[in-house]
């Protein structure tokens, strides 16, 4: 009698699934009509911005310094590639792993501060990391880590190969979403569920929140790692940008214009944000601009986002 | 004559002095953020864009209008501190009910937007603003060469600081200010027109910064990305200080100036990171910041 | 096709066909696209930014290319310096744009990623704003030309010539990262080299506003002279931090190791006068310069030209002869082999040549900044101080450890 | 049936006076939770009123919906015979109502000078600080002390005691005995008959109503939001224990 | 001694800001009574709950539970020692089923709270007992609406039946009644009487019907001290008690 007993959440969720498929179909589709760097570059930061969906939209905390874990990983794998010679696969584990330990070290320092504190604490630590990203000597400053080589993964597949990456990029990217996926709906997604709707009787019933909002932080940050150091990869460099504190806005932009909190939100905008930064990419500052403007409009008329609005008008989580 | 790490005392007090003239624009910036987040609980994101725009506004003024430094001392200001309130006006006031970390994400937007504008507007080489002639020059003090026009910043910084700190401590408009920090509600139903002096309290924050970019403008470069480096670093001296306290947030200022100038003698690598680690450190030690208290 | 078509759209509004003449078989699409990729938004907007498209226009122009029956279009970017928006429109431009060359780039860590796009995609690639000597070092590449400077030949003509004029003691301000220190390592060698010395030197981190601590270690050594390894913004607030302190009035010198005439303009001369740095290229040298300079200025807000955007000119009109005589655009290697193979020459630059590095050999200049009474007229700031020969100005091809020049 | 006839018998027992506050078919929410469903009553000049009722009645809801400090508010209340329920809280006060509210309200960040003097006047005539002091004495001797460092009676009079300095005629006190032993509730209920004397008129919320009947004209009860019966002073020894039952003691 | 009472306090005292909510309270729990604390409002009944249950640090003071030191613990580590409270304003999790609201509180018991990588179905193992719960409190209807939709009454029952879930050894209710309509009330009433059956129960309470029908033992709390202490007899009769709660009379 368990699961057909809850005829509302199994309806609840069908819709998704067909969502998901129609996903999947689209990026099958697209490289053959799309500039696939672009999609790769897209689906890179739409697994970044999904990660950090994981984390604002299903626990509640604004990481404001999301980008060092990004940036992090994108240095490891780039340096695991180039200088130990690691195949493909490998260089980007050692990144998210990376980024995983990374993230462990800052949730333990920050996670106990909620809100505006939580963002600016991230903000500064994040800082921090990027300056010794800067100094570092095997970061390569402001020149990056250069000519990173694609590789061949598991021994089959030469990432040289456009299509190849794309569709590698594309596995990496369904592999993470999946993994939110579960998550979300998993025995601990159900404990973050009860913490974010209250956290005081979620602690009398004998949770201790901290630890679990630090796991919830370290899995963000390590599927943050995983699209940073597949990032590295497919543009075969690392850079400051990434761990720049522009980039973390950047990320928080993506969730919320697309909507937080919301499984495919984060997809829908972070492929407008790379789309605006790619096309409007002659208009110079203007590009700024017109970020500052969609926050802006985000934030006074569209809290939910593009998707979140549209799950509200179809009355279905999305 | 005793020597620190290879430093003679003569250098050691002209570093301090140094890290004073810093420490004095992170205390008014940060002054400003605590007193709009006393009352408002937003982080005001756009506050090095408002540094900014007070620098760039000093710097049009002389262009165009004429208008000399000392004016522009009044000018900046004003000018500033009015469209502060008129964000506050027309945007942030919609944000008050919510979370606060969306005060956050829209001075964020609005910061990216003042910036791409002047950016857009003035390039990004920076213009050049000269020190008044009336404070070129310098003082030899012996240990150092003090340009006169950096005393002034201590002198006039200080003096601001301190008249702020007086205005809302010891002022009936102070005491408006805390109660309303604290129960914006009650202070209202006492007859009091809250929103209204949430308005003010958001332009004299904001004119706090813009009178900081003025003072800053002789010294670097007019530039529009002047405030968005510098509006981390104090955000960072912010949590130190501990949030919302304006004596605190003064103090830790001139204080973590001067940190900052002697980790630039000692080991200047780690001089850009080293908020950060004490930021690290307070937080592991005292959560609520050092001056902070327990909510 | 949407995305793509959407940028080819843009990339068209931004862009100037040039000639409508009938299309050449040899020449990829009939068409020659040259990508001019800058800053269009950030640091380097007015030293290069919007004036290397119209560097690149002209150059069009003057060459002919309609007259000749040549189909030139000009398309434009901003790289935001950001190393990976750069080499992803490199690689847009090249894989679905169709652009067979990108000029300019300034920002090393952006021009070594297009440099690897470049290679790979194997389409041309000619530097004029980017510094990195790594260009035509171990990064050298058969499809990139270094067309107007680079960090050693800033660190050699300026190390050189002031210690030859008696700035035999040296103190080091260095941006804290790659950059910096190679800019510091190469000038110590040469100063070193001359028999100077280097006193010392602090590591002051990337965008520092405030330089006055570092600036006082520097009267602290009593260095004769301070030499500024920074570039951009760390640059004009140190020298304007400098005269605050009375660093010159002092007696000691500032020597910038990366300074172009659109910093020396935001500074104002009566900050900037004294300092001594080296250039490749002065708008107020000659009447062809001045020409230039003339009609360049009205179509880039008044802004003068520097020697990026000469050097901009200067490469693209190469380039044009290089296809002209080759009647083939679709083989990088090939076409920058035919560039190499043609003695350089052009009304900004005069002549020159290409060496098997990739670097683009040609006189380099000790400028020193005028006092302000000495300014006649708008944007005059530069008094000659002395001429590098185009044989002592860049780096020995044998020290480059270039893998091209190694058979 | 029994409010009813109180509220039937209420304009005969004093016709002449208006009646200065008067709350008419008052509904308000907390967020999604509906918290009056139509409170009616009245207060006319000089009387002191209490509403008595158990935790969660809605007392404090209606004097904050008086006060105009509830996000959403239906209904009518007129104060001197003008509409207020449009009013943001700042215009109610100066119209001459001021706000004592149950957690008392006293600032931490003022000292006690700063907090006496913090609400400002409204109308012409209100009380000197000397007549303050004389009321309470405890507060002048402690003026430099941070608010909160009171102890809880101290501070309960500091909150009365600011109020009557802005010259609101109308005061509306929540739970001024709440927390607070014998003897300072009895020094309180002097007080509140001494201002009755001066011609203030006064809304008391009360869960304590012995301590109401020391002081109040009349008595309104309130359940989940409504007003449910009503009494005179002279009423209440009869009707103790129909208040009991009312109240839960 | 230990094994007579299941949580003492001595000398317990909270201040906030100068302002003593709660002064050198000593509180006897027997094992296995239901023991009510009562007072007027404002007497610091709900601080020392608070006190009692980690949300707060007392100033001064120490708590032992089954004679262990808890005075520093965390809250969550006292309610896995089987010390859990409820809430004045009703505790569920508004937007999960009341289903979904008892499992939460199962997987916490059953240590299936940090696995991520596993799929929700990984809980349904949990189902069985979660209706056993709901039914226990007669909600077993409702299993599959979310908790908002509950009225108020009977989201005290969820709450409820979400504590049973830790089957907690000593149950800490804050104002199990408050705002409940009549009908709401007995029910309520009745299941108390039920779960403490047996277990221990030690509630905030403001209606002294309540408290008379329910509790062995009541504390009255006044401006923050033990006024006395004793069954429901001895307590309304004495004279203290009804000056706290009736005021002063006519003074």
């Amino acid at each position: 009698m368990a699961r057909d007993t809850a005829p509302r959440a199994k309806n609840g969720y069908r819709h998704q699934y067909a969502i998901f498929a129609f996903m999947v179909a689209l990026f099958l589709v697209l490289p053959y009509v799309i500039y696939p760097v672009f999609l790769m570059q897209a689906l890179c930061f739409a697994l970044f911005a999904c990660a950090f969906n994981l984390l604002i939209g299903y626990t509640g905390l604004v990481s404001f310094g999301h980008a060092m874990f990004l940036g992090a990983a994108g240095y490891i794998s780039a340096h695991a590639a180039k200088v130990w010679g690691l195949p493909p696969e490998l260089a980007i584990l050692a990144g998210t792993a990376a980024s995983a330990a990374l993230g462990l070290v800052v949730g333990l320092l920050a996670i106990r501060r909620q809100g505006i504190y939580f963002a600016m604490i991230t903000l500064a630590l994040a800082q921090m990391i990027f300056f010794f990203s800067l100094q570092a000597k095997f970061t390569g400053g402001e020149d990056g880590i250069q000519s990173v080589p694609r590789g061949v993964m598991f021994g089959i597949l030469n990432l040289q190969d456009m299509m190849t990456m794309y569709f590698v990029v594309l596995a990496i990217f369904l592999a993470g979403f999946l993994l939110i996926c579960r998550v979300i709906h998993s025995p601990f997604g159900q404990v973050l569920k009860a913490i974010r709707e209250n956290e005081p009787r979620a602690i009398s019933l004998g949770y201790n929140v901290h630890q679990y909002k630090l796991i919830a932080f370290v899995l963000s940050a390590a599927l943050s790692g995983l699209a940073g150091g597949t990032k590295a990869i497919v543009f075969q460099l690392a850079s400051l940008t990434d761990v720049h504190w522009t980039m973390s806005g950047e990320v928080v932009l993506m969730t919320l214009l697309g909507g937080m909190g919301t499984l495919f939100g984060p997809v829908v905008g972070a492929f407008i944000v790379i789309a605006m930064q790619n096309y409007l990419a002659q208009l110079g500052s203007w590009v700024t601009i017109a970020q500052g403007v969609v926050f802006v409009i985000c934030v006074l008329a569209f809290r939910r986002g593009i998707v979140g609005e549209l799950g509200r008008f179809l009355k279905k989580p999305l | 004559m005793f020597e620190l790490l290879g430093i003679s005392p003569q250098a050691l007090f002209g570093q301090l002095l140094i890290g004073l003239i810093n420490g004095a624009f992170y205390a008014m910036l940060s002054l400003g953020l605590a007193v709009i987040f006393g009352l408002l609980n937003i982080i005001n994101f756009c506050h090095g864009a408002l540094y900014m725009m007070g620098a760039f506004v000093a710097y049009l003024a002389l262009q165009h209008l004429g208008l000399g430094y000392w004016p522009s001392l009044i000018v900046a200001p004003v000018v500033v501190g009015a469209f502060g309130m008129m964000l506050e006006r027309t945007m942030l006031r919609h944000l008050y009910k919510l979370d606060h970390i969306y005060g956050l994400l829209l001075t964020f937007g609005l910061a990216l937007v003042i910036e791409g504008v002047f950016r857009n507007e003035f390039g990004a080489s920076g213009l050049p603003y000269g020190i008044p002639p009336t404070l070129s020059g310098g003082q030899n003090l012996g240990f150092m060469f003090l340009p006169n026009y950096r005393a002034w910043v201590i002198v006039a910084s200080l003096g601001v600081c301190l008249a702020t700190w007086y205005v809302i401590e010891r002022t009936k408009l102070g005491a408006y200010l805390r109660a309303a920090t604290e129960n914006p509600t009650l202070v209202q139903a006492f007859g009091i027109n809250v929103p209204r002096m949430i308005t003010l309290t958001y332009g004299l924050g904001v004119a706090l910064a813009a009178l900081a970019g003025v003072l800053a403008a002789p010294i670097y470069q007019v530039s529009p990305l002047m405030g968005s480096n510098l509006i981390i670093v104090v955000f960072a001296v912010v949590v130190i200080g501990g949030m919302g306290s304006i004596l605190g947030s003064i103090v830790t200022g001139f204080t973590l100036g001067v940190v900052e100038g002697l980790t630039k003698v000692f080991y200047p690598e780690a001089s850009s990171t080293v908020i950060f680690i004490i930021m690290a450190i307070v937080l592991l030690i005292r959560p609520t910041g050092l001056f902070g208290r327990a909510h | 096709m949407r995305g793509v078509k959407s940028v080819k759209a843009l990339g068209l509004a931004a862009a100037v066909a040039l000639a409508a003449g009938t299309a050449q078989a040899q020449v990829s699409d009939g068409v020659i696209k040259i990508g001019v990729l800058t800053d269009m938004s950030s640091l380097y907007t007015d030293l290069a930014g919007a004036g290397s498209v119209v560097a690149a226009k002209m150059a069009v122009e003057d060459f002919g290319a309609a007259a000749k029956g040549m189909k030139v279009e000009i398309v434009s970017a901003d790289h935001q310096n950001k190393p990976d928006v750069g080499s992803a429109i490199a690689r847009q431009w090249y894989d679905a744009d169709k652009v067979d060359v990108i000029v300019d780039v300034p920002n090393s860590g952006v021009a070594l990623a297009v440099n690897e796009v470049t290679r790979e995609k194997n389409k041309v690639f000619l530097v004029s704003g980017a510094a990195s000597s790594a260009l035509t070092g171990d990064k050298c590449s058969p499809n990139t030309i270094h067309w107007t400077y680079d960090t050693w030949a800033l660190a050699n003509g300026t190390g050189r010539a002031i210690v030859k004029t008696g700035g035999d003691t040296w103190f080091f301000i260095t941006a804290d990262y790659a950059f910096g220190h190679q800019l510091e390592a190469d000038t110590s060698a040469v100063v070193k080299e001359m028999g100077g010395k280097v006193l010392g030197a602090v590591r002051a981190p990337l965008n520092t506003p405030d330089f006055s601590s570092f600036l006082l270690q520097a009267q602290a050594s009593k260095a004769k002279i301070v030499g500024l390894a920074n570039a951009g913004g760390d640059t004009v607030n140190s020298i304007k931090q400098a005269s605050e302190f009375g660093i010159v009035k002092g007696g000691q010198n500032l020597a910038g190791l990366l300074v172009f005439l659109t910093d020396v303009h935001s500074l104002g001369l009566p900050v900037a006068q004294g300092l001594i740095f080296t250039e490749a290229w002065y708008w107020d040298m000659n009447d062809a310069n001045r020409a230039f300079a003339a009609k360049f200025a009205p179509q880039d807000k008044g802004i003068h030209p520097t020697m990026i955007h000469a050097g901009v000119y200067s490469a693209v009109t190469h380039y044009l002869k290089a296809i002209e005589q080759a009647k083939n655009d679709t083989d990088g290697k090939a076409v920058v082999a035919k560039m190499k193979s043609m003695p350089t020459d052009d009304k900004l630059f005069g002549k020159g040549t290409i060496r098997a590095d990739g670097r683009h050999i040609h006189d380099m200049y000790l400028f020193e900044v005028k006092k302000p009474d000495e300014s006649k007229k708008p944007w005059d700031y530069y008094k000659l101080r002395a001429t590098i020969p185009a044989a002592e100005a860049f780096r020995p091809v044998d020290k480059g450890n270039c893998p091209l020049t190694k058979s | 049936m029994r409010d009813n006839l109180a509220r039937d018998a209420r304009p005969a027992a004093a016709p002449a006076a208006a009646p200065m506050l008067e709350v008419k078919d008052l509904h308000a929410w907390y967020g999604e939770s509906h918290i009056l469903h139509g409170m009616n009553f009245d207060i006319r000049p000089g009387e002191v009123v209490t509403l008595l009722g158990r935790n969660g009645a809605g007392k404090t809801t209606t004097l904050k919906s008086i006060m105009g400090i509830v996000a959403k508010r239906t209904g009518s209340i007129l104060f001197e015979g003008a509409e207020t329920a449009g009013l943001a809280s700042n215009r109610i006060a100066r119209l001459g109502l001021a706000f004592c509210p149950e957690e008392r309200g006293i600032f931490a960040s003022l000292d006690v000078r700063e907090n006496l003097l913090l609400p400002p006047q409204v109308r012409p005539g209100g009380m000197s600080v000397e007549t303050i002091f004389e009321l309470f004495p405890n507060l002048k001797e402690r003026l430099a002390s941070q608010g909160t460092k009171l102890s809880g009676g101290e501070q309960q009079m500091l909150a009365i005691g600011r109020i009557l300095r802005t010259g609101a005629r109308l005061l509306l006190l929540d739970e001024p005995t709440e927390g607070l032993a014998p003897v300072i509730i009895q020094q309180i209920g002097a007080t509140l008959r001494r201002l009755k004397a001066e011609g203030f008129t006064i809304l008391l919320v009360e869960q304590n109503f012995r301590f109401a009947a020391t002081v109040a004209d009349r008595h309104y009860v309130v359940e989940r939001g409504k007003v449910v019966d009503h009494f005179q002073a002279s009423e209440i020894e009869k009707s103790v224990d129909k208040l009991r039952n009312y109240l839960g003691v | 001694m230990a094994g007579d009472y299941i949580l003492e306090t001595e000398r317990l005292t909270k201040e906030f800001r100068g302002f003593v909510a709660v002064n050198g309270v000593g509180l006897r729990v027997r094992r296995g009574s239901v023991h009510a604390l009562i007072g007027p409002n404002g007497a610091g009944k709900t601080t020392c709950f608070n006190l009692l249950t980690k949300f707060l640090t007392p100033s001064a003071g120490r708590i032992l539970y089954n004679g262990r030191d808890i005075t520093r613990a965390a809250p969550a580590d006292v309610a896995q020692m089987g010390l859990v409270r409820s809430f004045q304003i009703s505790a569920v999790f508004p937007h999960l089923t009341l289903l979904e609201n008892v499992r939460v509180a199962l997987q916490k018991k059953r240590g299936k709270s940090f696995d991520f990588w596993r799929s929700e179905r990984a809980l349904d193992s949990l189902n069985d007992r979660a209706a056993e719960l709901l039914a226990e409190v007669g909600l077993a209807e409702f299993a599959h609406l979310t908790a908002v939709e509950l009225p108020y009454g009977r989201k005290r029952a969820l709450e409820i039946a979400t504590t049973l879930a830790l089957e907690p050894e000593l149950l800490l209710l804050d104002e199990p009644t408050a705002g409940m309509g009549h009908e709401d009330l007995g029910r309520v009433v009745a299941l108390i009487k039920r779960v403490a059956a047996n277990r221990t129960v030690l509630m905030v309470e403001h209606n002294l019907s309540v408290v008379a029908d329910l509790s062995h033992t009541i504390t009255v709390l006044a401006r923050g001290e033990v006024l006395v202490e004793g069954d429901y007899a001895a307590v309304s009769k004495n004279p203290q008690v009804i000056e706290a709660y009736m005021g002063s009379g006519h003074a």
